[in-house]
């Protein structure tokens, strides 16, 4: 016995120097330690209720004491799962998204703080953090994620705040469409071979995950072009659809099976791209950041595009939101651009968090932009909440009236 | 909830010197070959294959209807064989579970209709999910629930585990109740929930 | 083992404000509290491989990335992989292979994945040898890694000189958000208060920084391309075949490959699992703690509430209806080797509350000690219920009882109005509830008064070196000064052990009322 | 102790060389080819026409193979369920299926439905159910509660040794159903 804990006291000094990064999602949440290649995990954003037994997602509640409860159970069940370090006294990088909502962030700093104890905690901006992976500092950073899609030029490394743009545009809203495109246009055959349209049971079993699955295996981004004529067809029925991609047959259960018609594999991404009801799209809000741009820094935006998150990885993403960039651009009046995208060196959904790493393996670039506990404590006794990178007060020393 | 009354006619089941209590529409097969060590309890329907090889039941153990509790088979580069199981104390096998384990320790509970692979080890205080599936060689830790087809360990048990099993499974016993029979009116208290064994 | 399946009907509240199964509560003896996984604080205490059960070391683990060196999982369906041997005979046409080999492969028995089937070829050992597969890209992260550790340091060098200089450049509006900008941040940082510290928040330029130190590495910055890979061309016209492609899950197992093919899926070191202890926030003592050897079930301390506090159940499940009288049976269990008096008194919310409070100023706050937030997360709990009177006592626990034929009824003088039936360290009690509205699930609410005998010297626990037990006001009865006169007894200090009086709310869950069977039937 | 069958409820050709243990459940026409181990409380079900099982199969107990006659068609109809060789029909398997190639493992819990054509080499998991008419393409592999689905490459291996092994043990312990000598129909006595 007295080697063992020779030993594990020996080591877990050690440990206290290894950084923990944590990027949250609302759909995968990715962690690690600094210093490595790619993230330990991916997990899903999901806990067990302790109610009903039944998984919820973590971040989608308003109740700050739930909220509070599931990233505790949350959290320490990536410590014991995925981590296997002591949760106590250590340094967390947190990669934050600019533009997520601050109640969640002033309960993951409570959790981090109160119940787990850590040192010190580094709330990092993901879209700024996403060009450390390409070594570049200017780009236009687009993330798609599961509920939106957000864009935030950054130029020099500093974000250009006020052209930010964002949409609920990603794969919730994909899953939405490919379930309303099944019920509409696909049919399931059943134990006695014949297809019908789909039953409430079957839609019952067309969960989340299991629509995630469809988009992920069986979906494709199409081309521009055929995606014009889809929707002549759409308007018009004498319009020739192009010849559709084969149907897929997908097994539901044993006893059903999905038979997904060609067309909705091709159009169940078109959402991205349909403008909505104030005339916006995944490109449109692009050419919006890029024009709420200095006009001096627009030509390196359009030249240094990086499309991250896990949505991005969808077979035919890129490539039609390029077309879609260059065939919109010139439509409207703005000068003549090249667009380039960069290709991080890791999976799209894991750009953000190998960000937050390489900030993190830094001990001396990490330091400045971290709360310690005891200014963490301090900051609550005060009634002080997290510092919000929108608010004013932490921004800006001389001039409050300064543009938000 | 505590445990609810069993009542079972005498006539329906057999109880040897040891206090097991094995239906007589249970399936031994071999049964030279196998070990019920004590206050055992098996259910109607249930098949227990002691002619492919050995089979030691430990205390206090309950076999649900329908369950099959079958020695593994494994090959060797010369020759076939069956290997024993053994199943320690204080075990509960679901409903319709088929268990073709290599061994199991104690405070073990396997939930309704599982299926456990070959030469899979259970070790103690473990808790199989009704409808898992554990594949054949599945080694599952202590304080595991596993859950799911094929079985993923899901959550961990309480550590009071086996002071909950060993209470679970002697209230099985203590509420396993025979009927027309003066001596088990004793034990008996005047329950109009109780329900009778399928038989 | 009940708690097991319907955990969540009787449930206390613990301490921190939430509620919990018996089983998920532990009960500190040095603060004389009820604590839960919630409220203490969780440390590892040792890693090991879930399917050799074998121990692995703290440093071997980090180098490993916590994956055991010679178990793998299958990357197809993620159950454990079997070494299978392939003997491979003489091959006739190659003399040079005249004898017979052993061939190892790995091969998975959940979904009949093999190793062969993404043509890695086979092993002449039986464990180990299997080529490892290293994550694309990896010397560019690694020199994009030693690349901001450079800039990371010539920063900090920076800023100790632009310190001492102590140079204060006023900043203009327009660059508000630009802190990374050497000068008045740079420095406010330094001091260390916490709104100065993120007002770096927005923007990262450790790489633009513009330095005096020269930078040792060079990093050559990613090119943009114009053209990026699109559809395969045959994606319009061959059909998807689903067993190639990998599903979402497949993709997530390895984070740094995510193969999109099942042809590119490798197999994966088994994930350790931990065996982990518990501490109590306020005083530190343990409150669990796991023997080492990964197949033990047994711990070197065990301070679970099953152990200490009377275990409530429901006796058999009650329909119940509104506006009539439901008889619920409870079976009270003293789980403890004394003699225990109980009692059960109504639930008061202010005074669960002040039981609550009275553990927040109670205990001595230890140097770094941080107060966790307090919850609460009680249901609506009827008010209509009648609990039975007076005190009763639990026979002590006696483990030799199941051999002998103990008639534990004489010694008791029970009041058949409270006690219905009584079995060796059990009791059952009868509590009226008059459920009022129709709902899914009715919560009764109690608080369960108990003397504790708390001996210190208890050997079953392996306590052995502990000091004296602090009693905190909460466990001081006079704080509860509208406890009815049948109250249990006084403090009756002994030599080895002294007895307190406690106080456990718990909640049980009765489940769904109906509407009609009181009309019907009035 | 000459325990039989039925005649009247069950016409039972057993090849020489194969085990068929005599406590089960067999009705209607069935034929089961040499080599073939049949352990006891197995379920074979000829209802709809005879059940043609080839050589070297393995039907553990609780398997249950039904020729069923779908709801509400003719009685006249007869169909023919044939059996390769070398499947095995783990415990507690259900197989209604319209015809059984070679080298396929039934596992248990495991359930195949009418209108399922199962053909060469192909695995259905423990508690899967296909009832979706459909053709079990060779070498698949259909498992966990999604019912994914693989291509494997190689075959699912013989288990001729077993099948050997069991040949040897299983007389020991069960009375087994004889083989027909010449057409004489067996003389019989219901099973349990």
């Amino acid at each position: 016995m007295p080697l063992y804990e020779s030993i594990s006291s020996l080591t877990l000094h050690d440990e206290k120097h290894t950084t923990v990064i944590f990027d949250f999602g609302s759909a995968y949440t990715k962690v690690g330690f600094a210093g490595e290649t790619g993230p330990r995990a991916i997990v899903a954003s999901v806990v067990e209720c302790p109610d009903t037994g039944n998984n919820v997602p973590v971040f989608e509640s308003s109740d700050p004491q739930i909220l509070r409860r599931r990233i505790t159970l949350f959290i320490l069940k990536i410590y014991i799962r995925c981590l296997l370090v002591n949760p106590k006294e250590r340094r967390i990088v947190v990669v934050e998204n600019l533009l997520g909502s601050s109640i969640i962030k002033e309960t993951i700093a409570c959790v981090l703080f109160r119940h787990f104890e850590m040192v010190s905690v580094s709330f990092v901006p993901s879209h700024l953090v996403a060009l450390l992976t390409l070594g570049v500092e200017t780009g236009l950073v687009v993330d798609i994620g599961y509920s939106e899609a957000s864009v935030i030029p950054v130029f020099g490394g500093v974000a250009i705040l006020n052209a930010w743009q964002a949409l609920p545009l990603g794969a919730k809203a994909m899953q939405m469409s490919l379930k309303a495109l099944l019920e509409e246009r696909s049919s399931v055959i059943g134990e006695d071979g014949e297809a019908t349209s789909l039953q409430d049971s079957d839609l019952q079993l067309l969960t989340s995950q299991r629509l995630e699955d469809i988009l992920v295996r069986c979906c494709f981004v199409s081309t521009p072009e055929r995606s014009e004529r889809l929707h002549q067809n759409k308007a018009d029925r004498s319009n020739e659809p192009p010849p559709p991609p084969p149907d897929v047959l997908y097994p539901l259960s044993g006893e059903r099976t999905l038979k997904i018609s060609g067309t909705v594999r091709e159009m169940a991404a078109e959402v991205l791209f349909e403008t909505d009801a104030d005339n916006l799209c995944l490109p449109s809000i692009i050419l919006d950041a890029i024009n709420k741009c200095p006009v001096d820094v627009r030509r390196e935006m359009t030249a240094n595009l990086v499309v991250v998150g896990g949505t991005a990885a969808m077979l035919g993403l890129k490539k039609r939101l390029l077309q879609e960039l260059r065939l919109q651009s010139t439509r409207g009046d703005m000068a003549p651009y090249t667009f380039k995208l960069h290709k991080p060196p890791v999976p799209d959904n894991c750009v953000t968090w190998l960000g937050g790493c390489l900030l993190g393996s830094t001990e001396a670039g990490l330091a400045p932009r971290s709360v310690t506990r005891e200014q963490y404590l301090a900051a609550c006794k005060s009634n002080a909440p997290m510092p919000d990178w929108s608010s004013l007060v932490y921004n800006t020393q001389h001039d409050p009236r300064a543009p938000a | 909830m505590e445990v609810q009354d069993i009542l079972y006619p005498k006539a329906q089941y057999i109880e040897t010197a040891t206090g097991n209590r094995v239906s007589r529409a249970s399936i031994l097969c071999g049964s030279q070959h196998i070990v019920l060590s004590g206050k055992v309890i098996v259910l109607s329907g249930a098949i227990i294959r002691g002619d492919l090889a050995n089979v030691r039941v430990g205390r206090h153990c309950f076999i649900a209807t329908k369950a099959v509790i079958r020695p593994p088979f494994k090959k060797f580069s010369k020759g076939v064989a069956f290997f024993p199981l053994h199943i320690g104390d204080h075990v509960y096998i679901g409903e319709g579970s088929v268990v073709n384990a290599a061994a199991i320790g104690s405070y073990v509970h396997i939930g309704k209709n599982c299926v456990i692979g070959r030469r899979c080890v259970l070790k103690d205080c473990c808790h199989i999910a009704d409808n898992t599936v554990l594949p054949p060689e599945t080694v599952v830790p202590p304080f595991a629930i596993m859950s799911g087809s094929p079985a993923y360990h899901v959550a961990d048990l309480p550590e009071a585990t086996p002071d909950l099993m060993m209470d679970y499974t002697r209230s099985l016993y203590n509420h396993f109740i025979m009927v027309k029979e003066v001596q088990a009116d004793k034990n008996k208290k005047s329950d109009s929930t109780a329900k009778l064994v399928e038989l | 083992m009940a708690h097991l399946f319907d955990a969540n009907l009787v449930r206390l509240l613990c301490s921190c404000g939430l509620m919990k199964p018996i089983t998920g509560i532990y009960f500190c003896r040095h603060c004389v509290k009820l604590r839960c996984s919630n409220c203490v604080s969780h440390e590892l205490d040792m890693r090991y491989c879930p399917n050799c059960l074998e121990n692995m070391p703290a440093p071997e683990a980090r180098l490993k990335k916590n994956r055991c060196g010679n178990c793998f999982d299958c990357p197809s369906c993620g159950q454990s992989l079997s070494t299978r041997l392939s003997i491979q005979s003489p091959d006739p046409e190659q003399p040079s292979r005249s004898i017979q080999r052993k061939l190892y492969f790995l091969s998975c028995s959940g979904c009949r994945w093999t190793s062969r089937d993404v043509n890695i070829p086979d092993q002449t050992v039986a464990t180990g040898g299997w080529p490892e597969q290293e994550p694309p890209n990896k010397e560019r992260i690694l020199s994009l890694l030693e690349h901001y550790r450079a800039v990371a340091l010539r920063d900090k060098m920076d800023r100790e000189r632009k310190k001492q200089a102590a140079a204060r450049v006023k900043k203009s509006p327009a660059s508000f958000l630009r802190s990374g900008d050497a000068g008045a941040d740079k420095l406010s940082s330094v001091s260390s208060s916490l709104a100065s510290a993120k007002k770096s928040l927005a923007a990262i330029n450790t790489y633009a920084h513009k330095g005096d130190t020269p930078l040792t590495s060079q990093l050559t910055p990613a090119e943009a391309s114009e053209e990026v890979e699109g559809l395969p061309d045959d994606i319009f016209t061959e059909p998807v075949v689903l067993a190639q492609v990998c599903s979402v899950e497949q993709r997530l197992r390895s984070p740094e490959q995510q193969p999109s093919q099942s042809s590119s899926l490798y197999p994966l070191h088994k994930h350790m699992l931990v065996k982990r202890s518990l501490r109590c926030r306020h005083c530190e003592h343990n409150l669990s703690k796991p023997e080492y050897n990964p197949s033990s079930i047994k711990f070197k301390i065990q301070l679970g509430a099953y152990y200490h506090v009377p275990d409530v159940r429901l006796v058999r499940p009650v329909p119940l209806s509104v506006g009539q009288e439901a008889r619920v049976e409870l079976s009270l269990c003293n789980p403890t080797p004394h003699l225990m008096p109980l009692a059960l008194l109504p639930f008061l919310p202010h005074l669960t509350t002040a039981h609550i409070d009275a553990g927040v100023t109670a205990s001595s706050p230890g140097p770094r000690f941080i107060e966790v937030p307090t919850e609460s997360c009680l249901p609506e709990l009827c008010t209509s219920v009648t609990l039975p009177q007076g005190q009763l006592l639990l026979a002590p626990r006696d483990d030799t009882a199941e051999y002998g034929d103990a008639d534990a009824h004489n010694s008791f003088k029970d009041d058949p109005q409270v006690v219905t039936w009584r079995r060796a360290n059990k009791v059952g009690v009868t509590v009226c509830v008059t459920p009022e509205a129709v709902t899914d699930a009715l919560y009764i609410g109690f608080l369960l008064r108990y003397d504790y005998t708390n001996n210190m010297i208890s050997a079953s626990s392996g306590l052995s070196s502990v000091g004296p037990v602090s009693l905190g006001p909460s466990a001081d009865l006079s704080s509860l000064g509208s406890g009815p006169p049948s109250g249990p007894s006084s403090l009756t200090p002994s030599v080895e052990s002294r007895t307190v009086t406690l106080n456990v709310p718990v909640i049980i869950k009765l489940g769904a009322v109906s509407a009609s069977a009181s009309e019907s039937t009035a | 102790m000459a325990k039989q069958l039925d005649p009247s409820v069950c016409n039972v050709t057993v090849a020489a060389g194969a085990t068929v243990c005599l406590e089960g459940d067999f009705i209607g026409e069935i034929t089961i080819g040499a080599r073939t181990v049949v352990h006891p409380k197995a379920r074979i079900i000829a209802e709809a026409g005879p059940i043609i099982i080839g050589e070297g199969n393995l039907i553990e107990e609780q398997a249950q193979i039904i020729n069923r006659r779908p709801e509400g068609s003719d009685d006249s109809i007869q169909r023919t369920l044939n059996i390769g060789h070398n499947n095995v029909f783990e415990v507690d398997c259900l197989v209604e299926a319209e015809s059984i190639g070679d080298n396929n493992v039934f596992e248990a819990k495991s359930r195949v439905g009418r209108g399922v054509t199962v053909s060469r080499g192909c695995v259905v998991g423990s508690l899967c159910t296909l009832t979706c008419p459909q053709v079990l393409a060779e070498n698949s592999v259909v498992y966990g509660s999604d019912h994914l689905r693989r291509h494997q490459h190689e075959r699912p291996v013989v288990q001729a040794l077993q099948l050997e092994f069991l040949n040897k043990v299983l007389p020991n312990f069960h009375y087994l159903v004889k083989p027909k000598k010449k057409s004489a129909p067996a003389a019989a006595v219901p099973s349990s």
